[in-house]
């Protein structure tokens, strides 16, 4: 699905953010991307959802190295992620409804298909009263559900989440973490950045652990005995 | 003003069920563009009338009154002698041959005994005998147009044949004043090219800007694989729009002043607009104007677009 | 043009140590509010001084040219027959009289037979006599103006005394012209007019789109306590070096552009400029229109953040 | 420091968000703001920093009812009133040190005291590399961090924190309440509005607690009881 080599990205002229990365994520995997604040969580998210090109090392997607990709090909790839953003990028002028509804116009589908997914989904996350509602009118929260809408609503072969329950609490938070692990179960990838120790201890998917640069894959094993070793 | 048109574009607006997935069609300045194009429109319709008007007032003083001059053969010498008849035929062939041989004189005449009695008629009469006063050579002469250089050039033809005949315009001061009307008309058409090229900037400007508030929503439709061409049609779709509209807007207003200005010159025989009116090219290119306004404002967008579009990767 | 004042403003920001909280110098549609600012001058120069030559080409034809006419009383009558110099004489006193009365006539002079015979020697010679001819009776008129009521007054009151004395105005034509200089200017003037109009709006227009940018920054730091002073002096001292350095890339250009069509129409004695030049009150005027932009950019600046901030609490 | 009486807010012509809020905040008291997504924390910050007029009741800050409050004497208040956006709200064009130096700007600091005081504090969040930064090109977390040095370094006597560590990792968020903490024993009165059970339980400060526009005032004895009927 996924494959970096010796990836890695500055930003300008400014130090590397992101150093010889190198990891490989399967198809229907799921796991969790941890790090300290700053330590290029958001920057790898922004590589593999395709808003960044490396400056460095070779990145596979979807079985073919995005160098070699056509600018189409590249926009039909971008079509086929999901991606809640760190802080939501909700078309502020359209209402919640017509930002959950944008990926599946984006990929041309039929008008009336948009309507019974959009309305279930928004249904399904607690803000069926807020379908005509602005972005700037909703709440924390309510705007973080409508950006994970949005990035699930076209059931994407890759799911990019970048601290998707940061703003909700734990009740909704757990219901949303569920959402993707069905997803995640009839076959998206799924990938989600989060600081919450909290919800990758309820949910045990392995990690990837950024710091300083580099990265260290976690398998599930790996860290249980981890915490293990930590309990005694 | 404005406001006229936008219940008609609501209604453009509902055409479809969703128009924009940028908020475009919000009004955070685009009335502030929709009237910077009706002023361009605006202004350009009057420097380019203004022109046209100039042009017909030009050819018609040039060729009214202007193609016409004397040239005379005075009936004494410098000196204060009087020139014979013979002598003066002389000067008179010459100043025919020499006319002749010139491109820019449409036709010359030497003028006989009756055409000069009739010229004097109304100080002496018509039945003064004229057989015993010396009278001077008299050709009138027409040109094909009446520019200084022709007439620079009619001058020294005629000092190579005698430095004492005199050339009479009529109205000298008419020259100048054409060479004033031309410097007009050329600024007018300066003028225009210059409104031309500011509403192009302008134009290009001010959907930069909207853009400018727009980049981030453009760069999330890109991130979620709208293709260039998705994009670029709402912003090229949206000046349009607001180009139509302006342009509009400029032209009726600047009509309505062309009207207003025509009634207050009025009845005046060289008013401005009755010539203008007339002139199919004329009418052509003030209606032409407005369009190409348009197409300025969806070129400028398209390629802003493309260019932001451009940069990412 | 507009990168000239660059280093300046950026030597003006640095006076003391941070200008803005409000990235206002930071230039999303700053250089777009400069160039309308300047195209807004540049076009009131060209209208203004447009006006002003107008005004001064008609009162030079108006004075020079236009204030001087001819009456004649034909040396023979309608039927065909002539008069005796005593009727001629008669008459000429008549219209003399008739002239007195009238408050627009500055002048008028009988032509006795020492001016006729000057009159026409050009084509008669100077030895002729004149003592056995029935010449015409001639008055040389000066008016103090000539427009178009005191020609017709004057009219009517030679008909009065007989119906066969001529009004010989030598440029009849010139009087239509006038006509049309008149409207010329009238209309220079009133687009001069909508131009400071439409600077108006433009540039209200202008800040307002950039405010709306701004608008959250500006609730921030109304939020954080800052005063509506404090924030509306960013905005003004913002708007106003914009519109400095508008308006005087404006003004210059103009200026350029009157100096290259002043060129242009070059020495023709009808130039525009030279007139111009000379007239302290139009330098004044043309002095104070970048500054009338720089107010309004300034005071539209200040009222609208202020509109924007009255309605939050 | 600040009370409340039958204070109601609606938002245009929409339901009322909040109705009949009754409390009163002692000056130097600490307490969480908590409640489910959408229930109204921010809506009642809003009201605190008087970002909104409400639409009925009767609130009283520093001892004087606002509604008798001059246009100048609001503004006043504000100075005395730090907070910590939900969405951040720093000024993008500005580095990270001026925007945390704007509040001792707007009240008209010397710029040397400006300099030493913005400095530090800097440092200590741990974003000393990151003085000359824009807002865009941080990390969520950074931006976080400057927004609570800016809503901190006036001293305010009033700090209103909307999920100040929603996207900050364990160790630098205990960090951050530590020095709320700190604040507090110097006088500054203190409402944080969180979701994070965790962040509560470690710091045992009373609880308002928002559900259907209405307040329950949970003093800490009374959740700390609930809390062991729940062990039990
Ligand atoms: N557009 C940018 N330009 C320059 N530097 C950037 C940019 N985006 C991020 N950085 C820098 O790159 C580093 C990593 O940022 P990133 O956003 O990837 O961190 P993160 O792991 O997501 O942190 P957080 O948990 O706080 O969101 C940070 O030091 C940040 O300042
Ligand atoms: N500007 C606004 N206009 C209209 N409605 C609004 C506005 N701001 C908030 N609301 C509505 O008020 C309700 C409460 O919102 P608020 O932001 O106060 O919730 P919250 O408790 O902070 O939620 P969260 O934990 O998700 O941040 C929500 O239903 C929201 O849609
Ligand atoms: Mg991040
Ligand atoms: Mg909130």
């Amino acid at each position: 699905m996924i494959r970096f080599e010796h990836v890695g990205l500055r930003y300008g002229v400014g130090p590397e953010v992101l150093s010889d990365i190198d990891f490989t994520l399967e198809p229907g995997s799921f796991h969790f991307l941890t790090g300290p604040s700053g330590a290029g969580k958001t920057s790898l998210m922004r590589l593999m959802y395709l808003g960044r090109k490396p400056t460095r090392g070779l990145i596979t997607m979807f079985g073919k190295s995005i160098n070699q990709m056509e600018r189409e090909q590249l926009a039909s790839i971008r079509q086929r992620i999901g991606v809640v953003f760190q802080e939501f990028r909700l078309l502020p002028h359209l209402s919640a409804f017509d930002n959950v509804a944008l990926p599946l116009r984006i990929i041309g589908r039929p008008e009336k298909e948009v309507q019974n997914n959009v309305d279930e989904l928004l249904e399904w996350v607690g803000l069926g009263d807020y379908k005509r509602a602005l972005p700037p009118t909703l709440s924390g929260g309510q705007q973080q559900r409508v950006a994970i809408a949005r990035a699930v609503i076209a059931r994407p072969k890759l799911l990019l989440a970048d601290e998707p329950t940061g703003n909700l609490d734990d009740e909704i938070g757990v219901r949303l973490m569920n959402l993707f692990d069905q997803l995640n179960r009839m076959g998206t990838t799924i990938v989600v950045a989060t600081h919450s120790q909290h919800i990758m201890d309820q949910f045990g998917h392995p990690r990837l652990a950024l710091s300083e640069g580099g990265l260290k894959v976690e398998e599930k094993k790996h860290w249980i005995q981890k915490k293990i070793e930590g309990v005694f | 003003m404005l406001g006229l048109f936008k219940k008609k574009d609501r209604r453009l607006g509902s055409s479809s069920k969703r128009q924009y997935d940028i908020p475009l069609n919000k009004n955070d300045g685009a009335d502030f563009l929709v009237l910077l194009i009706a002023l361009m429109t605006f202004l350009a319709v009057l420097a380019m009338s203004g022109s046209f008007a100039l042009s017909s007032m030009t050819k018609r003083w040039s060729s009214g009154l202007e193609n016409k001059l004397t040239i005379e053969i005075p009936a004494e010498k410098s000196d204060g002698s009087l020139r014979s008849s013979e002598q003066i035929k002389g000067f008179t062939d010459k100043v025919l041959k020499s006319l002749e041989g010139n491109p820019g004189i449409k036709s010359a005449v030497m003028l006989e005994k009756d055409d000069i009695q009739e010229l004097i008629s109304p100080w002496l009469g018509d039945d003064m005998v004229l057989d015993d006063i010396p009278l001077p050579g008299l050709v009138s002469v027409e040109l094909h147009v009446s520019t200084p250089e022709v007439l620079t050039g009619l001058a020294k033809d005629m000092a190579l044949i005698n430095d004492n005949i005199r050339i009479d315009t009529h109205e000298t001061w008419l020259l100048s004043l054409l060479r004033v009307t031309g410097a007009l008309q050329y600024s007018a058409s300066f003028i225009t090219l210059i409104i031309a090229l500011t509403t192009i900037i302008a134009v290009a400007g001010g959907v930069r800007a909207r853009m400018a508030i727009h980049r981030e929503d453009v760069e999330l439709l890109h991130l979620m694989g709208a293709s260039d061409g998705y994009i670029t049609k709402q912003f090229q779709r949206h000046a349009l729009i607001l180009a139509i509209k302006g342009a509009l807007a400029g032209t009726i207003a600047g009509i309505i002043i062309l009207l207003i200005i025509n009634g207050v010159s009025g009845d005046a025989e060289g008013g401005m607009l009755p010539d203008m009116n007339l002139n199919a090219v004329h009418i052509v290119a003030l209606i032409a104007l407005p369009g190409f306004a348009c197409l300025i404002a969806a070129l400028a967008s398209r390629f802003t677009v493309l260019r932001v579009l451009s940069a990412m990767p």
